[in-house]
């Protein structure tokens, strides 16, 4: 789904991602972490087409990201920072005009909006209008729609409650269950971590740590209490629903302090995917 | 004719101040480049032009 | 390709009807410049009545302005600028759908403008069919330059400089073609009004054509 | 005038020796003989324009303005025509090469547009008792390409991605190409309107003026194009150059951020760093 190589992209004249290596298979739920500024954004743009990379060689859903970018695009469902919905129409509107813009039917529409828990009398609402967390949910109910075979989620829980965290995650693991990949750039460790997703640690505009890469023993040490071999699948993106702990009960900054994943110029290890 | 004489001043100082200042712009900015990279002061007399 | 054009067309017409902008701000801009040029050429009705045809048109280019750039603001607020390149949209699609939009707001503005001039100005209209022509002919290569440039100054810093400045000097034609068939349409001057028409429409044609090209390239920004 | 004065023609640098800064500016022996040559021409076409020429029969004295006004409204073309290959060549191949064209060519475009418009105001003066007329189709051209150029090269500082506003400004370059024409038109059609008598130059005269003069004219322009444009390319990718070693330290910078450890680069957010 994902193959980076050494990628390059710069914002202006600043090197934002400094040349990152990363491969990721259908099915599998990445979590990016980091600081701010290490790359996480800029990334999952690079992924979604917006951002043309400008070293290294990036391949997304099998399209060359140096050449034809626009067929990626319409394939990715992307919830960033911003809402991407337009202020001055009202809930209904937007989807629909995101759903028909990117070829689907507007008859999904009610069906995603429900799912994302946005009450009727919100439909014809303003978007201007709403509270964060309620434009979260519609911005979340364009991308259901699009039923993309990429999601690339920017701190998808930010500003949401309880009750709209449960749904983000929900639709995070139903889209990788059907098949879809899902990079989700995130702070909230102990929100993902149930989900059981590969860590990827950014600093610096490179890959500083990625749990699939990590030797065995490491990863076995570091991964969650089982010495379990069917570990290093889970984390490699073969969804096993028996095991829950992910990443374990570790502080995952330590993550950061292992030994020999330090250098980005590192050989990386390959993966199939 | 001091209009023919105006019109020839203006023009040729304009020219030759414009030449002198992209000169000057050159050699302040070739100071800053490696001489190998800049391609003209190698080996070849013809160089990228713009012709 | 043109279902696309129209869904971005009824979207930016949706959304400039619900904020009312055009009506509340760009309208009254338009007239206001009318108002002025009466100031600027000292009240005599004899030579606004003259220069009717070219206050019409430089009000329009200074209100379209404001339109295009309106037109675009609306695309670059919260993120829906990633959202539109996301959704696969082809970018010649994009180009008609924005200049559509623009194209019809441009008429809008002609139409109050028209009966301003023919009351405050005296002008008197004297070849209906040019008059429309020319209105329509000319608010499609506007909109179509317009929406171009539009696009181009959208992400920059100091597009509100940029814009005109860039726009402006390329609508010289349209200004020049435009007013001297209104010349023949208000028989202010004994020109062949028609013969400018076909300026106007070789302006049109050969922007809509471009920027259908050139939009893609256009977009593909960051 | 402009005779560049490094002394060492870098025919004769040894490759050993490549490293010391012989050479310290945009020139080379190409530009040497482009300089020497228009400074030659500059000093024939002032002899052939006020010694050996004969005034006019209808303009008298004032053609002697001619000889440096007629090829810089013509040749002005070339730089905009070169701006517009350049454009063409980015669009199509990605060119590098053509992006710094374009760029050089616009700016020494709109110097030659410049004294152009200036030259034909200071002989309009005496010919038509006014600097500038409105009823003068080159007049009026010239002056509306010079203003899309100077738009050009206004986009073309706003700071920003390279490659980005190459494409911006090639797409703003081939825009202005294709107006000229429609503008050229009409104005001249405009022009019309009033029974203000046509420009000498539009009745094109040209046999009342002097052939060799108007040759050696055209021949000081036209080296000074190529001298000028050489340079001004090589300043632009002198620039790019500049730009990119800036690039290569940015990206070490970046990668050194990861290596000495996360928190170093804990508060540093991309649009901070852009704007550098």
């Amino acid at each position: 789904m994902i193959h980076l190589r050494g990628v390059i992209a710069l914002l202006g004249r600043f090197p934002a991602l400094a040349g990152v290596d990363l491969d990721v298979g259908p099915g599998e739920i990445v979590l990016l972490q980091g600081p701010n500024g290490a790359g996480k954004t800029t990334l999952l743009r690079l992924c979604g087409g917006l951002l043309a990379p400008s070293g290294g060689t990036a391949s997304v859903l099998g399209v060359d990201l140096t050449g034809k970018r626009r067929q990626v695009r319409s394939r990715v469902g992307m919830v960033g920072h911003a809402s991407g919905l337009y202020g001055d129409l009202t809930v209904a509107e937007n989807v629909r005009f995101w759903a028909r813009a990117c070829g689907a039917g507007a008859q999904d529409v009610p069906a995603a909006l429900d799912r994302m828990g946005v009450a009727h009398r919100l439909h014809d609402v303003p978007v201007a209008r709403l509270s964060a967390g309620q434009r979260r949910r519609t911005s979340l109910a364009a991308v259901v729609v699009r039923r993309p075979e990429l999601w690339l989620l920017d701190e998808p829980h930010a500003g949401l409650d309880q009750v709209g965290r449960d749904l983000v995650d929900t639709l995070i693991t139903d889209a990788a269950g059907a098949g879809a990949t899902v990079l989700v750039a995130s702070h909230e460790l102990d929100r993902i971590r149930p989900l059981n997703p590969r860590v990827v640690t950014l600093a610096g505009g490179v890959v500083h740590d990625d749990v699939a890469k990590r030797d065995p023993e490491v990863r076995g040490v570091q991964g969650s209490r089982a010495e379990d071999p069917a570990q290093a699948e889970s984390a490699h993106g073969v969804r096993d629903p028996g095991v829950t702990g992910g990443m374990g009960a570790e502080d995952p900054t330590q993550a950061e302090s292992a030994p020999g994943v330090r250098d980005p110029e590192a050989p990386k290890g390959k993966r199939d995917a | 004719m001091s209009y023919v004489i105006a019109g020839w001043v203006i023009g040729l100082s304009a020219l030759g101040a414009y030449a002198f200042a992209l000169l000057a712009r050159g050699r302040r900015l070739s100071r800053l480049v490696a001489p190998d990279r800049q391609r003209w002061s190698t080996t070849r007399a013809d160089t990228p032009t713009g012709r | 390709m043109l279902r696309d054009a129209w869904l971005i067309a009824a979207k930016d017409l949706r959304i400039e009807w619900r904020s009312r902008v055009a009506t509340n701000q760009v309208a009254p801009f338009a007239f206001l410049i009318l108002v002025l040029f009466a100031f600027a050429l000292d009240a005599n009705s004899a030579a606004l009545r003259e220069f009717t045809p070219g206050l019409f048109w430089v009000a329009v280019l200074f209100s379209g302005m404001l339109a295009i750039q309106r037109s675009f603001s609306i695309e670059s607020s919260d993120g829906v600028g990633d959202a539109l390149l996301l959704s696969g949209i082809e970018p010649a699609s994009m180009f008609l759908g924005k200049a559509l939009a623009i194209f019809l707001q441009l008429l809008a503005l002609e139409v109050i403008l028209a009966v301003a001039v023919l009351v405050l100005y005296d002008a008197g209209i004297e070849d209906g069919v040019l008059f429309a022509t020319t209105s329509l002919v000319a608010a499609a290569g506007v909109a179509a330059a317009g929406t171009l440039y539009g696009v181009l100054s959208v992400n920059l810093r100091v597009k509100e400089t940029i814009l005109p400045l860039l726009l402006l000097p390329v609508l010289a034609p349209v200004l020049i073609g435009a007013t001297r068939a209104f010349n023949d349409a208000l028989g202010t001057a004994a020109v062949d009004g028609w013969a400018w028409l076909g300026v106007l429409g070789l302006f049109a044609v050969i922007y809509i054509v471009f920027g259908s090209f050139a939009y893609g390239v256009l977009l593909e920004d960051s | 005038m402009t005779v560049p004065t490094n002394p060492s023609p870098d025919l004769a640098t040894p490759s050993a020796t490549a490293s010391a800064p012989l050479l310290t500016s945009t020139s080379s022996r190409l530009t040497q003989v482009l300089g020497i040559g228009w400074a030659i021409s500059v000093v024939l076409v002032v002899c052939a324009a006020f010694w050996w020429s004969e005034p006019d029969a209808t303009q008298g004295e004032l053609v002697r303005l001619f000889y440096l006004h007629v090829p810089l409204a013509i040749l002005e073309y070339v730089p905009f025509l070169l701006c517009g290959i350049g454009s063409v060549l980015f669009l199509w191949k990605r060119s590098e090469w053509g992006d710094l064209m374009a760029h050089a060519g616009a700016e020494v475009g709109v110097v030659m547009c410049a004294l152009t418009l200036v030259t034909g105001a200071v002989w309009g003066r005496p010919t038509w008792g006014t600097y500038w007329d409105w009823s003068d189709v080159r007049l009026v051209t010239t002056l509306i390409l010079c203003l899309l150029f100077v738009g050009y090269l206004a986009l073309r500082r706003v700071p920003g991605d390279p490659t980005t506003r190459a494409k911006q400004a090639a797409i703003v370059a081939l825009v202005a190409l294709i107006d000229i024409p429609l503008i050229n038109r009409s104005v001249e059609w405009w022009e019309n309107r009033t029974l203000h008598q046509k420009g000498t130059i539009a009745q094109g005269k040209i046999e009342d003026i002097n052939a060799f003069a108007t040759l050696l004219g055209f021949i000081m322009v036209g080296l000074g194009i190529a001298f000028l444009m050489t340079h001004r390319f090589r300043i632009a990718w002198l620039e790019r150059q500049v730009d990119r070693v800036g690039l290569d330290d940015a990206i070490a910078h970046r990668r050194a951020e990861a290596a000495t450890g996360v928190d170093a680069s804990v508060g540093r957010t991309p649009e901070e760093g852009g704007q550098q």
